[in-house]
């Protein structure tokens, strides 16, 4: 990892529990709102994280130990990055349709609304997210 | 994180405004209120307003294709009202605006359902 | 460090920089306002927190070195405890009156809004602020 | 954490509101705004409304103190507009509401400076 000379890098470390989710959103869009985006650009970006973090905590909440998800965020060259970690299973077998779907909508709001996105599962140990957001005046 | 249902049953629909934060913490808690209520509804018919929800996941869609649904096997429409860009640019982007009756208004809601 | 069986531990790390602190006064509101808290309580432990920020901004700004505070919220029994450490310089000598001025005044508010403090401070290693609120109704 | 000044020099006084979170991020540009503004007003007495101020931190009250320094030196009175019990809370438990004049709306401010 790289982290920009303007060393701008936030960690945050929650619960696996949907609980935490609001605090997350609330984070990202004020880390996001310390560079020159739009309102909507910082909206997509909570979104995004949000999202990440749903599949996060799908993914670990099988598990029956005490799991947390990690947010890293920087800024790298003139894009953020956001970086989601969960330990854990990996990709489960999903419960159910419904639940199925939504992952599917939450990737495909993610792709959306970033400018890149890179997804790395390591069964067994857990998934990494990598979102950037390009900041045009940066 | 606090989800606030306001439900009125009238005679040809029953009208749901839904208001605060839709995510996985509270997803599932808009489901069972909603079919809570339109379980003993008087019509099938259901008008979900959206225009105070100032955010809503991917979690919360795929509840409100769970509710259609079920309004579909019922023989009622579902229509959702939606104002905020923000929430309808949601709705674009996973291609649901095709799959949801949407009105911008409580009035187009109703007017929809008279046709 | 005991965390309750609710397993709540959130952690961040920022830079020691300025800029930052208004993302942790969302932050710690969002947190705290999980707990029954009053809209008052929940204030005055974002001005506590804020408050024990500066501190260790101005304690960690002197050393050239790129550095993080580390901020960590948990609740234990019936208290939410924030635990706020920087790196670095410990106590350094303070600047000017005004600044001795401004330290007192912070310390003076994090004493009155928070129910528990505790400042350790080690010489050329750092400085950790403890502080606890009482959840009356948990 | 954008600080915005609104500055109107009167011929009694000059009157300055505050709007945003004033904290150690910008509590120097408060500082030199304001300084700036005084130095070339027409009066030495200076009105600093905090009403839109949401959060002010022990910086922002070290630079108010600083700046009422600075205002008696010259001669001049310095009223604070407080209307938010959450700021005045902060003023009472560090005593600073002993320190300073503190009116509750402009023009109690402007009546006090009148006395
Ligand atoms: N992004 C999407 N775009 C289009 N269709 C989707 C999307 N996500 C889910 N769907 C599909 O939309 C359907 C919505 O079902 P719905 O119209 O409520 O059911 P039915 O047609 O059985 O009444 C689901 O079957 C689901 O597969
Ligand atoms: N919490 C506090 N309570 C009372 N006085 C304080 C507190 N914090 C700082 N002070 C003092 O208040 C004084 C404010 O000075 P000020 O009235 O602006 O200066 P002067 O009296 O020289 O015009 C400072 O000298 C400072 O020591």
């Amino acid at each position: 990892m790289k982290i920009s000379d303007k060393n701008s890098l936030m960690e945050i470390s929650i619960p696996n529990k949907p609980e935490f989710l609001r605090v997350v959103r609330l984070l990202v869009s004020g880390y996001a709102s310390r560079w020159p985006l739009s309102i909507d650009e910082v909206e997509n970006i909570k979104v995004a994280v949000s999202e990440a973090c749903n599949t996060a905590i799908q993914t670990s909440a099988k598990s029956d130990q005490e799991e947390y998800i990690k947010i890293k965020c920087w800024q790298e060259n003139k894009q953020i990055v956001f970086e989601i970690k969960d330990k854990t299973s990996g990709s489960p077998a999903a419960e159910g349709v419904e639940e199925l779907e939504e992952r599917g909508l939450g990737m495909l709001l993610i792709r959306t609304l970033m400018d890149y996105v890179d997804v790395k599962t390591k069964p067994g140990k857990g998934s990494k997210i990598i979102m950037k957001k390009n900041i045009k005046s940066a | 994180m606090d989800l606030k249902l306001e439900i009125k049953k009238e005679k040809d629909y029953t009208h749901i405004i839904v208001h605060g934060e839709v995510d996985l913490y509270n997803a599932n808690e808009l489901k069972e209120k909603v079919h809570m209520s339109t379980d003993r509804a008087i019509s099938p018919n259901l008008i979900i307003d959206l225009k105070d929800v100032d955010y809503i996941d991917s979690t919360g869609l795929g509840i409100l294709i769970g509710i259609k649904r079920r309004t579909t096997e019922k023989g009622g429409v579902l229509i959702l009202v939606l104002y905020s860009d923000r929430i309808n640019k949601l709705f674009e982007i996973t291609g649901l605006n095709k799959i949801f009756t949407i009105a911008r208004g409580f009035d187009a809601a109703t007017a929809l359902l008279q046709k």
